[in-house]
């Protein structure tokens, strides 16, 4: 996409090259990118990583499989279920566990919680970044704050959730959680409703967000771009769709698909996506089956003594459509308790391939918005 | 719908004369020469239609003394995958044609690969370390590495 | 103590007549200048307050309350900070231009208060050219942000400063525009006059009033650098715009200019659209009972307190029940809706990018502006009912005419797919 | 038309902000409550050190040693399965020994001299719980822990960590009762055989006082002799059912 640079002779002016970061108010974290600017447009932009680099990858080395799901909650703070459950599929893929039918159940509905708490902060930040003096983020959190009491009444902490295990979760649900879930699903439309009045039509918002950093289709395919910016783009791929992980197939939902790509369109599809997770939990709460346990015997065994856990020799890898779009493991076991290689595949770290692509030619100001709305977090792009 | 792991390696040694496909499990195994050849035909042929490389890793082994890199590729077209392409490369002086100019997937995680274990890619556009500062020696990545004590370790330069 | 509204007047009249009749005139002068410039600190002091209390509620929070009742002495406690803090000078900067860029900002600002009529006759100087000297001190600001933005030698800062002076002047233009509307139909320069002229009426409520007004009060946002205009100091992107390398006592007089600007704004909008002082002659108990209704039901208030206030209020609506209400409460009363709306707007809105602020200065403002003029001509000359329909009408079709103009052909309605 | 107006959308989204800023106060809620605008929010800030948040009962943050009865009555045999499995190995443990280096057995049972978590280094993830076959270790659920300095105040040694099954049944009532329930039964199937075995052997003398070797107190007031048949424990009430 070459960036239509105005090239007519004019005043020979210099380019100003400007660090935003890694100390920036708004870069999602410790981030930084290199843009070369003419005036307000921007010429070159590098982003530079690295700074939130803990090498989680190598720590996991010398943990068993399941020392290592404490540490997956840190990869993307927003949504720490969906990163367990993209662990525990890749290693019931590697050592072939089967999951109980309740426990499938409970990780739906986690999941999509998580995705209604990181779409909706991540409106909210979208906007912050805008300029919009915290209001927005403030609605979400409030909003996001109910679903995470939820998260700390079932698995004990409210953001490090390490719920999710091998074979379906480690304890089951307490009493009364249900009938709390069902109040905060009832209630989220009408939030949802309120947020798009203060959103969706505001001219100013229009303004802003259309037409800026358009993403097209072939490009969004070839840099491997997954989640929302991709079907923001008109692409429709759905994991939970495709591989139908999970009791993804027997619940009824749809995919909603962009037309243009720009800011504007992911914004929307987020807002689109959520109505469509209130419908999976409407379903998966209703057919949450009382009877079997909340997580198989083998993994419950597995939970009480992690050396025992020895998976066969070979690799796996297991993907699930995390909130930020493909989360994969990839892990390699040569028999012993510890995985021998434990590779994540980072959503976020992807999608950052196109940053340069959509941000040349736009403004200083639009980078910065356009930055929000692939909606990275360095903790998991740098591990 | 993709086909098993041994008529896909009998249709590929129809379609390309010269490569040599074994198999690992359900994974292709081929030499490290013909990895741009495999990789466009998949890529390009409709039968495969591999249009999305969902990831690109390393994996060490010093004591075969070899690197091997894995490819998971995905068609988002024809909604079939993971097809997994496993290339090994020599440990000692790791060198490999980068898949950036079929697949721009690849570019950061091929820097990631150079940066973590010091596979070299020919032909990639912008080969940096991307999570370690520029200034910093060996690649942690790699069974061998040892964790220098963390209190004296060295300034970063940046 | 006759009349409640002369209060002040009276009370600095019999203070100067005791004084010998020499001293007389500079005495009075100086109680002016006194009183002007001890409230200037004191309105921004308790400016900042009502913009972090009004916002904090807007946002279901509860806003600074932990100092003093109501958080009533955080501004106190925000100045010794500010006070206490280093007052860092980055290596490279310009040390006289960054030290001289705030007072220059600060000074015009105060000295916009001299012809503002805050009371009937309490105005600082009644110059026949009153509203020349609020437009001509309103640009210095301009060229004190741009000293500031220059001086600290950073990018963030330059970036800041050179938005700010293509807003500023872009804003001026429909700013001033819009008050020869004001001045055709009055006649007169002189604020006192202006306000003098909206006895009966107020110009928002005619035709050509509301939309000059809306344009004066929009611009007068713009050269405040407030949301949704305030491109300079944008956050997200500059970290600070102009003021990213000021800190402690500099940073804290950008703040005092801004505040005192945004103040000034709001004052003089109410002067030259809203009446002044003008109010409706409304009896003075009416007011006491409701201030003691709000004072009585005051829950965090301490009993005692809240019996002494509700008692104080009702003898006061005894002593003034029959005069109406003081034309100084009715000034103050207006400028804090106006300022509440800033603080709504700055509460609700994300900021403009810095084209579409050009192009919505230059596109939409400027011609509406003319427009007014014309408007304001045809209402003031031709008899009541076709006057104002024909202005009504002219406004419309321009302003329909604009939008339809200035519309991005980018905001056409999407649909979404919802696949499978 | 009015839709399409330029500044209507701008209005409703004011429109918005405006009920939340009623919504805060009394009067306000009173007014939208006669405009029939819905309105549900109100104020959701917790003026912290006057009003804490209430925490669900599984709220976990860092473990804690659990005894019965007495403090030196702990149910830590010091078999070091948690410090193995402890992801970023921040658990110590020291097996109480005598002068000859061999483990100092009290009724029956090793314990641990030292006991140290580093609380700075634990992310509380219950790892340590999971994989305790004694149910010796659960998790607190008290957050206010702030020091002034990291390493000696927050390296928690056995005396800090030590806290009574009657504070465990507090805090988690459910999650106690089942661990209590786990544990009578497990007592019941010991002391079962137990009962067979003292009809036949005579009774055994009374083993030697166990040395006041050992850098804890000597452990005083312990009544020596083979175990008598009901549960050792001070004897608590039949657990109600859960």
């Amino acid at each position: 996409m070459s960036p239509e640079i105005d090239t007519r002779p004019q005043v020979e002016t210099q380019t100003l090259e400007v660090n935003l970061g890694p100390q920036h108010p708004s870069t999602h974290g410790v981030f930084r990118m290199v843009a070369t600017l003419d005036g307000e447009t921007v010429i070159r932009l590098k982003p530079v990583m690295g700074y939130m680099h803990r090498n989680h990858e190598k720590i996991a080395e010398g943990l068993t499989y399941i020392g290592c799901f404490p540490y997956t909650d840190r990869l993307d703070y927003f949504c720490a279920m969906t990163n367990n459950l993209a662990l525990a599929v890749a290693i019931e893929r590697l050592a072939g566990i089967q999951v109980s039918e309740r426990g499938e159940y409970i990780r739906v509905i986690m999941a999509e919680l998580t995705r209604l708490v990181n779409h909706t902060a991540v409106t909210g930040f979208l906007l912050n970044d805008m300029g919009a003096f915290g209001t927005p983020l403030l609605y979400a959190f409030r909003e996001r704050e109910k679903i995470l009491d939820l998260f700390e009444a079932a698995s004990g902490s409210r953001m490090m959730c390490n719920y999710v295990r091998p074979g379906g979760v480690r304890e089951d649900l307490p009493a009364g959680w249900v009938e709390r879930a069902w109040e905060i699903v009832r209630a989220y439309p009408k939030f949802l409703d309120e947020f798009e009045t203060l959103l969706t039509k505001n001219d100013i918002i229009l303004q802003r967000t259309q037409q800026v950093g358009k993403l097209p289709q072939p490009l969004a395919v070839s840099a491997g771009i997954t989640g929302p910016m991709l079907r923001a783009s008109g692409v429709n791929y759905d994991i939970r769709k495709v591989d139908g992980y999970s009791v993804y197939p027997r619940v009824q939902f749809k995919v909603p698909l962009g037309t243009v790509g720009d800011v504007y369109d992911r914004y929307l599809i987020r807002i689109l996506e959520m109505r469509e997770s209130l419908k999976i939990l409407e379903q998966a709460l209703q057919a949450l089956p009382t009877t079997s346990p909340s997580i198989s015997p083998k993994g419950a065994a597995m939970g009480k003594a992690p050396r025992t856990f020895r998976p066969p020799k070979g690799h796996a890898y297991g993907r699930i459509e995390a909130p930020k779009g493909e989360l994969g493991f990839f892990l390699v076991s040569d028999g012993s308790p510890q995985p021998y290689r434990y590779r994540i595949r980072p959503p976020s770290f992807i999608n950052l391939t196109v940053l340069e692509d959509m941000c040349l030619g736009q403004k200083v100001a639009d980078v910065i918005v356009i930055l929000g709305s692939i909606d990275i977090v360095l903790c998991e792009v740098d591990r | 719908m993709l086909p098993a792991a041994e008529a896909l390696k009998t249709e590929l040694e129809q379609l390309l004369p010269g490569v040599s496909v074994t198999l690992e499990g359900t994974a292709l195994a081929i030499a490290a020469k013909d990895l741009l050849a495999v990789s466009r035909c998949l890529k390009d042929t409709d039968r495969f239609a591999m249009d999305y490389l969902s990831n690109v890793t390393a994996v060490d082994y010093p004591t075969e003394q070899r690197i091997q890199m894995v490819y998971h590729l995905y068609s988002m077209s024809q909604r079939h995958g993971p097809l997994t392409l496993l290339v090994n490369v020599d440990r000692a002086q790791p060198e490999l044609e980068s898949v950036t100019p079929l697949w721009r997937s690849a570019e950061f995680q091929e820097r990631e690969v150079y940066d973590l274990f010091g596979v070299r890619f020919q032909g990639h556009p912008d080969l940096r370390r991307i999570l370690m500062w520029d200034g910093f020696e060996g690649h942690p990545m790699r069974r061998d590495y040892v964790v220098e004590d963390q209190d004296n370790a060295p300034e970063p330069v940046r | 103590m006759s009349s409640l509204d002369q209060l002040f007047v009276e009370v600095t009249r019999s203070l100067v007549s005791r004084l010998p009749p020499w001293l007389a005139p500079w005495a009075s002068m100086l109680a002016t200048i006194g009183a002007i410039a001890a409230a200037a600190p004191v309105i921004m002091m308790y400016l900042t307050w009502l913009e972090r209390k009004l916002i904090a509620r807007m946002q279901n929070r509860l806003g600074p309350n932990r100092v003093g009742l109501y958080g009533l002495l955080q501004p106190i406690a925000d100045g010794v900070k500010m006070f206490i803090k280093e007052d860092i000078v980055p290596r490279g900067a310009d040390r006289l231009l960054h030290l001289l860029a705030p007072i220059v900002a600060v000074a015009p600002v105060i000295l916009l208060f001299a012809v503002l009529p805050f009371g009937r006759n309490m105005v600082g100087a009644d110059l026949h050219v009153g509203l020349l000297y609020f437009l001509a001190l309103g640009s210095i600001t301009s060229y004190a942000i741009f000293m500031g933005g220059w001086a600290s030698r950073s990018k963030f800062s330059m970036l800041g400063a050179m938005r700010t002076v293509a807003q500023i002047i872009s804003y001026e233009v429909p700013g001033v525009l819009s008050v020869v509307a004001v001045i055709m139909v009055t006649g007169t320069l002189s604020l006192v006059g202006i306000v003098e002229a909206q006895a009966d009426h107020w110009f928002l409520f005619t035709p050509w009033g509301f939309v000059a007004g809306a344009i004066f009060f929009m611009s007068g946002i713009a050269e405040v650098n407030r949301t949704p205009f305030d491109m300079p100091e944008a956050e997200s992107e500059l970290v600070g715009g102009f003021h990213t390398e000021y800190s402690g006592m500099k940073f804290a007089l950008w703040y005092m200019a801004e505040f005192l600007e945004a103040f000034a704004i709001c004052a003089f909008t109410t002067t030259l659209f809203l009446g002044g002082w003008q109010g409706p002659p409304i009896p003075f108990w009416i007011l006491a009972a409701l201030l003691a209704l709000l004072v009585g039901t005051a829950k965090s208030l301490a009993l005692p307190a809240r019996g002494l206030g509700v008692l104080a209020l009702v003898a006061l609506g005894g002593l003034y029940a029959r005069q109406p209400i003081p034309s100084w409460i009715w000034f103050f009363a207006k400028t804090y809706v106006l300022v509440f709306v800033l603080v709504w707007l700055r509460g609700t809105f994300p900021r403009l990018r810095i084209d579409q602020l050009m192009g919505f200065a230059w596109k939409f403002l400027l011609p509406m502006a003319l427009v007014t003029i014309l408007a304001a001509g045809l209402w003031s000359l031709m008899p009541f009912p076709y006057g104002t329909v024909l202005a009504v009408l002219i406004l419309a079709a321009s302003y329909a005419v604009l939008v339809r103009w200035n519309r991005p052909a980018s905001l056409s309605p999407r649909t979404y797919v919802l696949a499978d | 038309m009015a839709r399409r107006l330029v500044g209507f959308h701008v209005l409703r989204g004011m429109g918005v902000t405006l009920k939340t800023f009623c919504e805060t106060y009394p009067w306000g809620r009173a007014v939208l409550r006669v405009l029939r605008i819905p309105s549900t929010n109100g104020l959701v800030t917790i003026e912290y050190p006057e009003v804490k948040q209430q925490h669900s009962e599984r709220f976990r943050y860092f473990p804690f040693l659990v005894y019965d009865g007495t403090p030196d009555d702990l149910r830590c045999v010091a078999c070091k399965i948690c410090e193995q499995e402890c992801p970023p190995q921040c658990i110590h443990i020291v097996m109480e020994k005598d002068a000859q280096g061999r483990p100092v057995k009290v009724h029956g049972r090793t314990l641990p001299a030292q006991f140290d978590i580093d609380m700075s280094i634990c992310m509380s993830c219950r790892i340590c719980v999971d994989v305790c076959p004694f149910d010796a270790i659960e998790m607190d659920n008290a957050y206010e822990l702030s020091a002034s300095d990291r390493f000696e105040h927050m390296l928690f040694d056995k005396q800090r960590l030590l806290k009574s099954n009657e504070y465990f049944q507090q805090i988690k009532p459910t999650e106690a009762s089942e661990v209590d329930q786990r544990l009578a039964a497990k007592q019941k199937k010991t002391a079962a055989p137990a009962q067979a075995q003292p009809a036949s052997a005579a009774p055994s003398s009374p083993p030697a006082a166990p040395p006041g070797a050992g850098p804890a107190a000597p452990p005083t007031g312990r009544t020596p002799g083979p175990q008598p048949t009901g549960p050792p424990r001070a004897p608590q009430s039949p657990p109600p059912g859960a």
